[in-house]
């Protein structure tokens, strides 16, 4: 019941927040922050009263029992449609990473906005519900609704709170997903129908459709549906046309939520369902994964280096970066699978704060192109100094959680093909040239006498707080990093022996 | 014999007048065919046995409905502007692609109706008979009837009301 | 006492974080108190651990907690310490506490003072955590740590585009050396299952043969890390552009510590590379000819800077080339030395900077012997040691090399002649630095001498480099012992001598002008190849040409994401069809009606084909 | 009365005539007017056939029907003619052709 409680905290809370526009204008950020801040606490709360944190045991897919937390409830019987959520680490990792950036990205907005502020808080508010909802979401069909759940507010925010070009970017965010979320749902349908035929019993739970027998040719063309709504959303090369224009377009909180959440959602698929459901289908297919994967990485990068668009610049970043993910999810090995949670929770926090920074700046200049930047150091040397560390925390700066991710994943792959680990690790150079690039261009330079007449501001003291709180967890992750992988590494173990 | 004469004669006339009221300029002409083809029809019904549907052939179809029309036709007040636009409206090539379509879909029809064999019924069906399958197996379809022409009887009271109310009597008014 | 040093990493990292945090807002003077205080401490607490550890030499490992643990890969944040580390660690805060302390005055005037020595404490606890790290993944650490230090120094004045651009390109090329060190990296753990490096060595010397070709892989994977962060061929040119930096950044990082943290990496697992006799000689090469590159390209610089940065890259040469024919211990001598006495050029340069108001080319100099006396003493005994004059310092360490490299079987005594050639160069160029500053006409006033915040390093560092050369260095633990042989007499008399050859011909050509050269530089050989070397024979041209203008290109035509172009055709393809279909959408209810008849025919012709019973 | 022995097959090509001609009707013209009239002419020719095949079968559904088409026409009638005065009105012509906002 936590679990519900948690999505619908998320979802009434969003209806406060349209209503208390009539009170005050200013009212809706403020139900917005706290709503997301209760169902934070009130998530922590419980997990602290878990005796079973300490010890974890693997979560089996034969006993939902083995798993943090279960809840079911029967919903459409007569097709075995039921309310069915779970908790395992790598869930419960995702949850505490949607709420804290849920919580950042509310900080975000919160001078940007200005017209209709309580439909906005409102969208913003749904799609964590949405998020959370796929994150914790073990029935099928249940997941799919969520997984349009968090499409459709999305939609809004850029479509309504986006820049000058926002209608193109949010149809073709909604198309792309809409259109590979409609495979998925053919898949699933499909694969609850070879179900059906082998048990003669209508399901749509994870445990039950785990271990479905079925030909090989059927079990190939359902991975493909489910593998390509997840990499579009993941996004991967040559998938990712949608990312650069709607996370450019996306208001800032869209934009962080985007690039910190949404696209940690493909990756969580992957790994929850698009492999366990069809192992031996999945492992077939392991070697189109990473060459995608691996493109990705250094297609991203080159793209991100010719970029003037800062917010352009870093939604190619995320390319790049989330090709990681794909190659560690498909090395399918402990060491991979551990880099690409990793790297799921790191480049969460990093990207979302370089959206911010984006956000920022955009709110001081009113542009976004780098090439009318410049020395900005010298205005706002906080800002720059914040940048700074984000920029090299994306670069892949050891003792920073990217760095864990992405050494975890190329360590893993290594062991499977070491030429694809050789082309990947193009990627950390070129991930240099870029992000070193974004530096030069915006921060420093000669300082451009006309921006000091835009009367530029530092961060103050709430944008200098939500920067410390993502500037702590990625040291933390660099650091000491054992708490998340003890977390996940029980996950991990089970799944593992899904695998021949 | 005679009968089978008189459908023929019937049917010719029906056509006939059907042909010139779809090719008349003129509304009310166009219309008075259109009565002679519908009595036309009338009198096949009488003749294969059909005394009710011939009844209500002429009372209704020809008699009610048919008003209607020569009401608003009197309403719009055409006159001689009217059919000259008609006339050139209607000209030949113009017809000449619906004539081809229809050529080839009364081929078709003829290709079906021709496997069609026997006469009709030496028997004539009653009123009772169709009252008693109207009230009977029919009775649902009559109650959807009914509903349709309430549907028909508010729409065009709507549709028309408001011409009256804004348009025709104020006009009128100001003449 | 040992159990504490990882206080000295933390000390200078804590002062980097104040620092940072109170973002300039302490005053002046504490801001130097404690960026040199700070290294101070760490200096005092290497000593004291040095004389425990000569007390009781004994290999020491500390571990703090486990980095990360994923199945057998469990890397801790552990230190190792133990004769090579004593060393190093002494170099990086000994010569740090002077580089810092000379920097109070040479920063004094700058407005970022606070995040000048943030910087500066923070690379020095990178650079102590690369020396002391008990495992690959931790120097790895260090390693990208120093990198980024060196970006953030080399470009620290931020304002002007040219600097943004050399650090970028220092940081880039380093990271390709990285990327490479990394895969070796990948490849140790994944043949041997451990990154620890005493662990790896020795089980590596339990797997492999000697001649092996995975070690041999490894050995040049990491020889790539080597390579791109000591600047040696094909991976060197960032160095001179890194000048841009403030000099006593230039002096701590591009010439004492971080460019030699190649050689330390290769010493550190000479294990390995013992395994791998091509690799080490691939070493040896790489070694010889980085050094006879720059030298002869520093032969040519007018920039001040540029000519020390040119002579870090051929004595770092001169080190490969010792450890590439196994004199371990040579090498890092020539590490320590060169330290001493490259720090002391640099900071002596830096000295006639901030006097001439920030003026680089040597020839509009002249004649300062008189005006700057501690800056020109300096500058003499730190290019005799550099140019390995007898009893100097600098003398001893290459002497070493140069006679270890003559008895390497076969291509010894061919490595020792290119040895010696390099040597008459380096005592050419660094003579003909001291004869065009110092000596011949003012052509410059300097508007003051250097204060005691100057002058003190530069007098410490004048005697390590006239006495660092008895300086002995506790490695023999660490190292195989050398065989212990010498060769013949006359070739220690040659390598004594070729230095002196190479002051006498600097006096000629550049003091005295008894010797024109001017015939033969003026000739069109003479032209072109002045220009050549001058260059830095065309590597930066050839890099742009082939790397640089390619990957611009490339990003720029791919700008325009050529995938999209598939979508804006599926696009483009459903945009055509609803115009057709909206083309038939003409609002004609006769045209509406038409088409129905003509569906109607279609469908009845159908029903006829396919089921005509049912008609 | 008696009925009388008409083939069934020509009442039905009389009924299909007047389907093809009232159905050219409705593609040639433009008034509204002929329009719904021809529209007429083709609900009565259905008519025809249903009550043709009725009486070929001797059943009275054929013209239970027939009076189901009667109600269609004549509520048709009723709403399209109301539907005419409207585009007299706003249209100020009865010219099908002008009122093609549907244009797509």
């Amino acid at each position: 019941m936590v679990m519900v409680n948690l999505i619908l905290i998320l979802l009434v809370g969003g209806v406060l927040a349209l209503l208390s526009e009539r009170l005050d204008e200013n009212m809706p950020r403020k139900v917005a922050l706290g709503v997301v801040v209760v169902d934070l606490l009130y998530f922590l709360n419980h997990l602290l009263a878990m005796p079973e944190l300490n010890q974890l045991q693997a979560p089996l897919a034969s006993d939902p029992s083995t798993w943090l937390m279960h809840f079911r409830a029967d919903w459409i019987p007569a097709f075995g449609v039921s309310i069915e959520l779970a908790l395992d680490g790598i869930s419960m990792l995702m949850v505490l990473l949607t709420l804290v950036l849920g919580a950042v990205a509310v900080s975000a907005s919160w001078t940007d906005v200005t017209v209709r502020r309580g439909f906005f808080e409102a969208n913003l508010l749904w799609t964590l519900a949405g998020v959370l909802g796929v994150f914790m979401a073990l029935d099928l069909f249940l997941f799919f609704l969520f997984w349009e759940v968090m499409l459709i507010p999305m939609y809004f925010l850029i479509a309504i709170w986006g820049h000058e070009n926002r209608g193109y970017a949010a149809m073709k965010f909604f198309i792309f997903t809409q259109a590979s979320g409609l495979l998925m749902l053919v898949s699933i349908l499909t694969l609850v129908a070879v179900n059906h035929s082998a048990t003669g019993q209508w399901s749509f739970s994870y445990f039950a459709l785990l271990n479905t027998p079925m030909a090989e040719t059927t079990a190939h063309w359902l991975m493909v549906g489910f593998f390509i709504a997840f990499v579009v959303k993941l996004p991967v090369f040559p998938f990712h046309t949608w990312l650069p224009d709607a996370h450019t377009q996306a208001p800032t909180a869209g934009s962080v939520i985007l690039a910190g959440i949404l696209l940690k959602t493909g990756a969580y698929g992957l790994i929850r369902f698009a492999v366990p459901l069809f192992p031996d289908a999945a492992m077939d297919f392991s070697y189109v994964a990473m060459v995608l994967g691996a493109a990705g990485v250094v297609y991203g990068a080159v793209l991100a280096f010719a970029q003037t668009d800062f917010k352009r610049l870093i939604a190619y970043s995320s390319v790049s970066h989330m090709g990681f993910v794909l190659l560690g999810v498909y090395a399918w090995n402990e060491l991979a699978l551990q880099g690409a949670v990793m790297q799921m929770v790191a480049h969460g926090f990093s990207t979302a704060a370089l959206f911010m920074i984006a956000g920022s700046l955009q709110e001081r200049l009113h542009t976004r192109d780098m090439r009318e930047m410049g020395g900005l150091w010298h205005y706002m040397p906080r800002m720059g100094a914040v940048a700074m560390f984000f920029v090299v925390a994306s670069l892949g700066l050891p003792g920073l959680g990217n760095f864990v991710a992405e050494f975890l994943v190329l360590l893993g792959l290594f062991k499977v093909d070491p030429w694809m680990t050789a082309i990947a690790a193009l990627g950390l150079i070129t991930g240099a040239a870029y992000s070193l690039l974004l530096m030069q261009r915006s921060f420093q330079g000669e300082p451009n006498p006309k921006l000091a007449d835009h009367g530029l501001i530092d961060f103050g003291g709430r944008e200098m707080l939500t920067m410390a709180v993502m500037m702590v967890a990625l040291i933390g992750l660099g650091i000491y990093p054992q708490p998340v992988l003890d977390l996940a590494q029980p996950v991990l173990q089970s799944l593992l022996e899904v695998t021949p | 014999m005679l009968e089978i004469t008189l459908f023929y004669i019937a049917a010719t006339i029906a056509l006939v007048a059907t042909v010139l009221a779809m090719t008349r300029a003129n509304a009310i002409h166009a219309l008075i065919y259109l009565i002679v083809s519908l009595l036309a029809v009338a009198v096949i019904f009488f003749l294969i046995g059909a005394p009710f549907a011939a009844a209500l052939e002429i009372v209704i179809y020809a008699g009610a409905i048919m008003v209607l029309f020569v009401f608003v036709i009197m309403m719009l007040n055409l006159g001689e502007k009217g059919d000259q636009q008609e006339r050139h409206w209607l000209q030949p090539k113009i017809w000449i692609g619906p004539a081809l379509l229809v050529t080839l879909l009364f081929i078709e029809l003829l290709y079906v109706i021709a496997r069609v064999e026997g006469p009709v019924s030496v028997t004539s069906v009653s009123a009772k008979e169709v009252g008693l399958s109207l009230f009977g197996p029919y009775v649902l379809a009559v109650e959807i009837a009914s509903m349709l022409l309430l549907a028909g009887l508010v729409g065009s009271f709507h549709l028309g009301r408001r011409y009256l109310d804004r348009d025709g009597i104020e006009k009128e008014g100001e003449q | 006492m040992l159990e504490l040093i990882w206080l000295i990493p933390l000390i200078p990292l804590c002062s980097s974080l104040l620092l940072m945090l109170t973002a300039g807002r302490l005053p002046r003077l504490l801001i130097g108190y404690l960026g040199v205080g700070s290294v101070g401490i760490a200096a005092l607490l290497t000593l004291a651990a040095g004389i425990h550890f000569m007390a009781n030499p004994e290999p020491f490992e500390l571990t703090l907690w486990t980095w990360m643990q994923v199945g057998n890969f469990a890397p801790g944040v552990a230190f190792y310490f133990d004769g090579l580390t004593l060393v190093m660690m002494s170099v990086i805060t000994g010569v740090g506490f002077l580089i810092h302390l000379f920097s109070t005055e040479f920063m004094e005037k700058d407005t970022s003072y606070a995040r000048y020595f943030a910087y500066l404490n923070m690379f020095v606890a990178a650079m102590l955590i690369l020396v002391m790290a008990d495992n690959l993944l931790l120097l790895y650490l260090g390693w990208e740590g120093v990198g980024v230090c060196s970006y953030l120094l080399v470009g620290f004045w931020y304002q002007n585009s040219a600097n943004g651009q050399s650090a970028r390109k220092a940081f880039i090329v380093t990271r390709i050396g990285d990327t490479a060190m990394a895969l070796g990296l990948f490849l140790l753990f994944t043949e041997l299952g451990t990154l620890d490096i005493q662990g790896m060595v020795a089980m590596a010397n339990e797997t492999w043969q000697v001649g092996d070709s995975i070690p041999l892989i490894a050995c040049l994977l990491l020889l790539g890390g080597a390579v791109g962060k000591s600047a040696q061929l094909p991976l060197h040119t960032w160095l001179p552009d890194a000048m841009a930096g403030p000099t006593p950044v230039s002096a701590l990082i591009h010439a004492a510590t971080m460019v030699t943290a190649g050689v330390y990496l290769i010493a550190r697992t000479h294990g390995l590379f013992l395994l791998a006799p091509t690799a080490m000689m691939v070493v040896a090469i790489i070694g010889i000819a980085t050094s006879l590159m720059a030298a002869f390209t520093a032969l040519m610089q007018s920039d001040i800077k540029r000519i020390l940065a040119y002579s870090t890259i051929s004595q770092i040469g001169y080190m490969f080339l010792a450890l590439g024919v196994g004199a371990w211990t040579a090498g890092i001598f020539h590490l320590m030395t060169h330290a001493f006495f490259k720090a002391l050029l640099f900071l002596g340069s830096g000295a006639i900077i901030h006097c001439l108001h920030h003026e680089h080319n040597i020839f509009k100099m002249g004649g300062l012997r008189r005006k700057m006396p501690v800056t020109f003493w300096s500058f003499m005994i730190g290019s005799a040691a550099l140019a390995a004059l007898p009893m100097t310092s600098g003398f001893f360490s290459k002497d070493q090399i140069l006679l270890e490299a003559y008895q390497l079987p076969g291509m010894g005594p061919w490595l020792w002649l290119g040895g010696l050639l390099g040597a008459l160069l380096t005592a050419i160029y660094s003579f003909r630095l001291v004869f065009v500053v110092f000596f011949g006409k003012a052509n410059t006033e300097p508007d003051r001498d250097t204060g005691w915040r100057m002058a003190v390093p530069l007098t410490v560092l004048c005697a390590l480099s006239l006495i660092g050369g008895y300086f002995i260095i506790p490695v023999e633990a660490v190292f195989p012992a050398a065989s212990g042989e010498h060769p013949a007499h006359w070739v220690e008399y040659v390598s004594i001598s070729v230095p002196l050859i190479g002051l006498l011909l600097a006096y000629l050509i550049f003091h005295s002008r008894q010797l024109r050269v001017d015939g033969l530089v003026g000739s069109r050989v003479g032209q072109l190849l002045r220009r050549f070397w001058f260059s830095g024979w065309g590597i930066d041209w050839l890099y742009d040409r082939l790397f640089v203008r390619p990957y611009y290109e490339l990003s720029g035509m791919l700008k325009s994401e050529p995938v999209d172009v598939i979508y804006g055709l599926i696009v483009a393809i459903n945009q055509t069809l609803n115009q057709w279909l909206s083309e038939a959408q003409t609002g004609r209810m006769r045209w509406y009606i038409a088409s129905m008849v003509f569906g109607l025919v279609v469908l009845i012709s159908l029903a006829l084909q396919i089921s005509p019973e049912v008609l | 009365m008696e009925g009388l022995n008409v083939p069934l097959n020509h009442i039905l090509l009389v009924s299909s005539l007047l389907f093809a001609i009232g159905m050219l009707g409705l593609m040639i013209r433009r008034n509204i007017i002929f329009i719904l009239m021809s529209l007429e002419v083709m609900l009565n020719s259905a008519a025809l056939a249903f009550v043709a095949a009725g009486a070929h079968w001797g059943q009275p559904d054929g013209q239970v029907v027939f009076m189901l088409i009667l109600t269609v026409a004549a509520a048709e009638v009723a709403v399209g003619l109301g539907l005419v005065l409207q585009v007299q009105k706003r249209f100020k012509t009865l010219d099908m052709d002008h009122a093609n906002r549907m244009r797509g």
